[in-house]
């Protein structure tokens, strides 16, 4: 069974049955798109569910050639990293869906946007050949850039156009990129071109192209990321967005950049990733440090969360180009965790406006007091965002931090500082909207959470505190994905991944064995 | 002094020089669009000549086909002339400007 | 019976999450019930295993739960030693007494289901730091406990003070955090594991003196943050506008002391580094100092207090920086006990003061409350260092452990002298303003003794501040004895005769007597004296430390990130952006002047194009 | 030498008729240079065998074309005499050169390809009767024939649209 490609479709099929739904009840529209929501997300869980445990090679391939001639193919494949991205996209759509009742205008549309955004998306982590990638890369912008400009509040049309024009360029670097890469392949293997990504692994680059190609890919995808100083687009997109759109953009738009550095910077171009590292890791840090700072003095309440996103990403970044095996999978985990926890943050955001219609931080204040639902909800994903342990957060950038100090020690003492400004900026904001007294008149008698909104942050919740608790599971089925990239770039470079940073001489004490000697550690030795 | 396929193909290049010519010095549209169907001529001449120098056929098949575009687009080309004409009542193409950056 | 301390854990997060979601329907005072039962239980299922530990029936033993971050070598494991012992003690029985108290203290709150969910998930993270089996669980409880501490000291948010307090406290716990999490990054950098066991057998094998002086410098760095040391202390006065049980437990007896926990705990890296040994004495001394200077001039009673802990967090770490690890924890656990007395004290008077809790408007209540005003009696003569209340024994060990270390370690050993006759001074000082001399009392307010579950604990607590303190006597050292499980890595350094630790308790227990003597005759009059002059004044608003930090740190941060919000991002970063947008745009101006629209300029570039690319494939082609 | 005398003759009928249309005044006099032009390079193509062509020529451009031409030029109005144009005042120089520029080069390109030097001009026996063009046209380039005849369709249709949906606002056709 093509799961994968069901899977693609799926949301498609969708968007065709939501389009049916007639005109005369708009009221339908929500609830049905609800529903087809839904079978992607199981097709999504039963590939989690018989994902094999510690294969690190790509699963559930599919591949039917499309084009001879060019090598294009439809080529699916799941590992450890595209996974967890696929789950969390399958399970942020139906979320957001559920979260968009205020949409009234033009709602059809709007959900077969949705759904289609979400192909796009899924296609984007699923697909192994180049030429089908930057095809879906391409169609996410489209019904992102509408959901925006249609959608969005005030300042839509500039945000969107923004957001377009900052992508397309990241992209026009990106297709250039492909298509040389495509081509060197070909040439190579005797062909006019050749996009498979099996193949384009196995093409042989010299350094210099090798320098080229990642810089064309890293500035799409540090675009997309963002990482800084590519940022700016990202704060506009998501305050305007509508709060389906602010979602998914932070939840897994985002994603697609870093989901792009891991699965082809790193592992197509093992001697320039090992080159560029410090320097991306420099950017990283800066955006981390940067990003937490000016989230401080925002006076938007989304364009705070969105600097956020800046700072958390910066994680992401730096623990992939630390080169080590728990940076790397750290980095994966707080991708997961990131789309939890911000899209945790920009719902309740929604939620609110939905009844205020105002996102200044200044217009609020005493909420604690009157939507005490809302308060706790709104607390519990402010410390799961500033990396309570426990939560989800922490996990993930806990194992960047140990994990980056291997490699680059300097950088991630500063960008531990982040941990700090984290703390500032949101418990400030939460101080400034929740407690006190009510001064603003407008807020008394507002309506705490109903079931159906308290229904749809439960999952995010619940997902939240079990990655934070129990993150095994995740972890073992990233691991050895990630670890095959680390031996592609040792295999060719003379890179060399420390371990676990583990000296000679450590004594590896079992667990109720321990002696009560002092002169025990003769005994590893 | 016989007659070779090269003579042809010279008087080709020469009518389809002067199309050009009044491509560019005529304002009067329906001038300019006979100029055009000069050249398409002076192609149509070319396909001719070399299909006999070659002995194929499918030159004289190249030229047809050539003749039926060139009716396509007289005829479209003539209804344009004549609607824009009946529009500002000028075929002169220099007042035609909108596309002007 | 080791197997089952995970129930120590879990027991207090049940009801914490039990409180959470049914509270509202269990009710005013059931909930509060519910909540004590969960931590009692706990304690109860502590208790045995303690037992075995002390007859020695049992060996330390780490109990493996399971795998939390397989990278990184991360267990959740427990580990069951007589330090971890020592503060499962402390944590669950004061903590069920103070959970007791609270049921009455907090009768009438609102919120009341939610502050007992609070004060349980406080009591589950405190456990989980103090039963962790290696530095990664340790750091899940150190910031589980600022959270619940958090919600704690925000409590009552409406009150805007309240919000910034609990908001401080967390961000400067948070500045301490990162020291901890670097001092985690190079710990896991040269061990490969967080692992306890693992890390103290393997130290001096493993790493330079250098690293473990940069280890344990982090660790002190969140030490200092989570015990209030110097310069990180100013959140823990601010942190009385919580509820005052809170204060009693979080910010008194048990997660302040966290820190000091957190350096015994990692005793060996701390031995192996003597420069780090002598920067948290020399820390730990003035904080004692400092903390003690302030004390003396408030006029809220709670914040004499929350002066007073400074103080005496700064003696434990003194005792750290010494290597006096078992005096540290004596005195931690002496500490815990009265110091949680004085607070639920000060609590049962501000009950009965209807919420004033300005000393200078108190007075004469020992008729009115004469068990509070006993009880708390004992922790005014135990904390001033009296024989032989607890507060002597434990005290007087660090100060003799400080004078044993010779050399300038005699100059702290004067300070924290001195600091002795402060803190006999200024609790003589609250004693008398509170419950002696003529009322002073506003209009309306009348007086009253707590009822029962509040009396009860304070009766309890002042039990083990008069007693305690005999169980680690240069006679008896049943206590030392106990915690040498503990400390199986660390090498002590013994050095002082019996005739000279009966000659230092001496000199100590003068100082105590003089300082209460002093605050006695300077307060115990008709008139309150003044108490104005330079001292006075900048001692009341702490010397302006606070203002200090707001001028020089928050307030140049405040604009840096207003520079790079407002000028950076916008005009520099989405300028550039712009600029390629208006360059591309004018390009394309530029660009559009050759669109003349007109057709025949069209078709004269297409041929004259032609021309010159016919002219071109010539020379190329070599047609000419 | 009949064919040299035949060519000479039509060959200047064709350029005469060429010049005489780009320089009338009257757009008249232009139709009519181009038909002198037309019917000279018919008579060319029967002198290449191709005699199928030739009458296609005729009848096609000679006939339908021209006579399309005459029709619109009626319809317009021969009143507006017609000017060269006076935008760029060294427009006819400038014309002048890129026509002489593009008659060289191609000349000077097609020197070296083209096939000079055979003495009979091509092959003697191609047969561009009607039926030779049918078997080539409705068997190898059947496709493209058919693509021809919807290229015709469409125009007719877009001739139709043209002269059907002319009645747009203003503002809109400037637009």
């Amino acid at each position: 069974m093509p799961i994968l490609s069901i899977l693609i479709a799926l949301p498609l099929i969708g968007a065709l049955i939501v389009a049916l739904v007639p005109r005369r009840r708009p009221e339908l529209v929500l609830p049905i798109a609800l529903v087809v929501s839904i079978p992607p997300l199981v097709a999504a869980s039963y590939v989690l569910w018989n994902f094999a445990v510690g294969d690190a090679s790509f699963q559930f391939t599919e591949h039917v050639v499309l084009v001879e001639s060019f090598g294009i193919s439809w080529s699916l494949a799941v590992d450890g990293i595209s996974l967890f991205m696929v789950v969390l996209t399958a399970l942020l759509f139906p979320l957001s869906i559920a979260a968009s009742r205020s949409i009234t205008e033009q709602v059809k549309t709007y959900m077969v946007l949705m759904l289609i955004l979400e192909t796009g998306v899924l296609g984007v982590f699923l697909s192994l050949d180049l030429f089908v990638f930057f095809a879906f890369f391409e169609i996410v912008l489209i019904p992102m850039y509408l959901l925006i400009s249609m959608w969005g509040s005030d300042n839509r049309a500039y945000a969107a156009l923004k957001f377009v024009l900052f992508t397309a360029v990241g992209s026009a670097f990106l297709l250039v990129s492909i298509v040389a890469l495509a081509v060197i392949t070909g040439d190579q293997m005797g062909t006019f071109a050749n996009f498979d990504f099996r193949n384009v692994l196995q093409a042989d680059l010299s350094t210099t192209t090798q320098y080229w190609l990642f810089g064309g890919f890293a500035i799409a995808f540090a675009i997309k990321v963002p990482l800084f100083p590519f940022h700016t687009w990202l704060p506009d997109a998501h305050t305007e967005a509508p709060t389906a759109g602010s979602v998914i953009l932070a939840g897994v738009l985002l994603k697609m950049g870093t989901y792009g550095f891991l699965r082809f910077n790193l592992t197509l171009f093992p001697e320039a990733t090992v080159d560029f590292a410090v320097p991306l890791a420099i950017l990283a840090v800066i955006g981390i440090v940067y990003g937490a700072a000016v989230a401080i003095v925002q006076p938007d309440i989304k364009r705070l969360v969105a600097y956020s996103s800046v700072s958390h990403m910066g994680f992401v970044i730096l623990g992939i180009f630390a080169l080590t095996t728990q940076g790397m999978t750290g980095s994966v985990v707080t991708m997961i965790s990131h789309g939890l926890t911000t899209g945790a943050l920009f719902l309740l955001i929604g939620m609110i406006y939905e009844r205020t219609h105002t996102r200044r931080i200044a217009d609020y204040g005493g909420l604690a007091k009157i939507v005490p639902i809302y308060s706790g909800f709104f607390l519990f994903a402010v410390f799961a965002s500033a990396g309570l342990p426990g939560l989800s957060g922490f996990v993930g950038e806990f194992t960047i931090l140990i994990g980056s100090y291997l490699t680059l020690p300097v950088l991630t003492i500063i960008a531990a500082s982040g941990v700090i400004l984290a703390a500032i900026y949101l418990l400030w904001a939460y101080e400034r909207v929740f407690t006190g007294p009510v001064v603003n008149p407008k807020l008394e008698g507002l309506r705490d959470l109903g079931f159906r909104e308290v229904a749809i942050m439960v999952p995010l919740v619940v997902l939240i505190i079990g990655l934070g608790v129990y993150p095994k599971p995740v972890f073992e089925r990233i691991e050895p994905s990630v670890g095959i990239i680390l031996e592609r770039i040792e295999a060719t470079t003379g890179y060399i991944v420390p371990e676990r940073g583990t000296p000679e001489g450590v004594v590896d004490v079992h667990y109720g064995q321990v002696s009560e000697s002092p002169d025990h550690e003769e005994e590893g030795g | 002094m016989t007659v070779t396929v090269s003579w042809f193909l010279v008087l080709a290049a020469g009518l389809f020089s002067i199309g050009v010519a009044g491509v560019l010095i005529r304002r009067n549209a329906l001038v300019m669009f006979m100029s055009i169907e000069l050249m398409l001529n002076a192609v149509n001449l070319t396909f001719v000549a070399v299909s006999k120098e070659l002995g194929l056929i499918e030159g004289q098949v190249a030229a047809l086909f050539v003749m039926v575009v060139a009716a396509a687009e007289v005829t479209i080309g003539l209804a344009i002339i004549v609607s824009v004409f009946r529009d500002r009542s000028s075929a002169n193409v220099d007042e035609l400007a909108e596309l002007k950056g | 019976m080791i197997d089952v301390l995970w129930l120590v854990i879990a027991l207090p997060l049940v009801g914490s999450t039990i409180n959470l979601f049914f509270g509202k329907r269990i009710g005013q005072p059931l909930a509060g019930w519910v909540a004590f039962g969960f931590v009692a239980l706990a304690w109860l299922v502590a208790l045995p295993a303690t037992f075995s530990l002390i007859d020695g029936s049992i060996p330390v033993e780490t109990s493996y739960l399971f795998t939390w971050i397989p990278v990184v070598g991360a267990d959740v494991a427990l580990l069951w030693d007589p330090l971890s012992a020592l503060m499962t003690m402390i944590v669950t029985g004061i903590g069920s007494l103070i959970h007791l108290y609270s049921i009455g203290y907090m009768r009438g709150d609102e919120r009341y289901p939610r502050f007992f969910s609070f004060m349980n998930l406080f009591i589950a993270s405190m456990m989980i730091l103090v039963l962790s089996a290696n530095y990664a669980m340790m750091f899940i409880g150190w910031e589980l406990v600022g959270l619940s501490s958090y919600l704690l000291i925000s409590f009552w948010f409406t009150k805007p003070a309240a919000a910034a307090a609990g908001k401080k406290a967390f961000i400067v716990n948070r500045i301490g955090d990162w020291g901890f999490l670097v001092a985690l990054m190079i710990i896991f950098a040269s061990f490969g594991t967080f692992d306890f066991q693992t890390i103290f057998a393997s130290a001096p094998v493993v790493i330079t003196v250098g690293t473990a002086t940069a280890i344990t410098l982090l660790l002190f760095v969140g030490a200092a943050g989570k015990s209030a040391q110097i310069p990180l202390y100013v959140w823990l006065p601010d942190a009385m506008e919580g509820p005052t049980p809170v204060s009693a437990l979080i910010h008194a007896a048990t997660m302040v002391t966290a820190g000091v926990f957190m350096i015994a705990r990692s005793a060996v890296l701390f031995e192996m580094a003597p420069t780090t040994g002598a920067i948290v004495a020399v820390v730990g001394t003035l904080t004692a100092l400092v903390a003690a200077l302030i004390a003396v001039s408030q006029t809220d009673i709670k914040k004499v207090l929350a002066y007073s802990t400074i103080s005496q967090l700064g003696y434990m770490v003194l005792a750290m920086g010494v290597g006096a690890y078992t005096a540290g924890i004596f005195h931690l656990t002496t500490h815990a006990f009265f110091k949680a007395l004085l607070f639920l004290g000060a609590g049962s008077v501000i009950h009965a003061m209807a919420g004033d809790q300005d000393m200078r408007t108190m007075g004469g209540l020992r008729k009115k409350m004469p068990i509070t005003f006993i009880t708390m009696g004992a922790g005014w003569l135990a904390l001033s260092g009296v024989f032989p209340f607890s507060g002597f024994w434990s005290k007087d060990e660090i100060l003799a452990a400080t004078f044993a270390k010779g050399g300038w370690y005699i100059g702290l050993w004067v300070i924290g002298l001195l600091v002795a006759l402060l803190t006999a001074f200024y609790m003589t000082r609250l004693f008398v303003m509170t419950f002696l001399g003529k009322p002073r009392w506003e209009d309306g307010v009348h007086p009253h003794e707590s009822p029962a579950t509040m009396t009860i604990p304070l009766i309890i607590l002042g039990l083990f501040t008069v007693s305690f303190g005999l169980v680690n006597t240069p006679a008896l050292v049943a206590f030392e004895h106990f915690l040498e499980g503990s400390f199986q890595y660390v090498h002590h350094v013994q050095g002082l005769s019996m005739g000279a630790i009966i000659g230092l308790a001496t000199i100590a227990l003068i100082v105590a007597i003089a300082g209460i003597v002093w605050g006695w005759l300077k307060y115990h009059r008709s008139e309150l004296p003044a108490e104005d002059g330079k001292f006075w004044r900048r001692s009341r608003d702490a010397f302006g430390v606070d203002e200090f930090y707001g001028r020089t740190i928050v307030e140049p941060g405040k604009k840096a990130s207003e520079w790079a919000a407002d000028v950076f991002d916008v005009k520099v970063l989405d300028g550039i952006a712009h600029g390629i947008g208006s360059g591309t745009r004018g390009f394309g101006d530029v660009l559009a002047r050759l669109q003349t629209g007109q057709v025949r300029a069209y078709a004269g570039g297409v041929a004259i194009a032609g021309v010159l690319l016919i002219i071109v494939f010539l020379a190329v082609g070599g047609g000419f | 030498m009949a064919e040299t005398i035949v060519f000479i003759i039509f060959a200047a009928v064709a350029l005469a008729g060429a010049v005489s249309m780009i320089t009338a005044s009257n757009p008249v006099y232009s139709a009519m240079g181009l038909l002198a032009a037309m019917f000279a390079i018919a008579v060319l193509y029967v002198m290449l065998d191709a005699h199928f062509v030739a009458a296609v020529q005729v009848i096609i451009y000679a006939g339908a074309v021209m006579t399309l031409f005459l029709f619109v030029i009626m319809l317009i109005g021969v009143d507006k005499p017609d000017a060269y144009g006076k935008q760029v005042p060294a427009q006819r120089v400038i014309t002048g050169i890129v026509a002489l520029g593009l008659f060289g080069s191609i000349v000077l390109a097609g020197r070296a390809a083209w096939i000079t030097g055979s003495n009979a001009f091509g092959t003697a026996n191609l047969n561009g009767t009607a039926e030779a063009v049918a078997d080539e046209l409705f068997g190898t380039w059947m496709i493209v024939f058919l693509a021809t005849v919807m290229l015709l369709t469409i125009a007719a249709l877009g001739t139709i649209a043209l002269a059907y949906f002319r009645d747009v606002p203003e503002e809109e056709m400037v637009g």
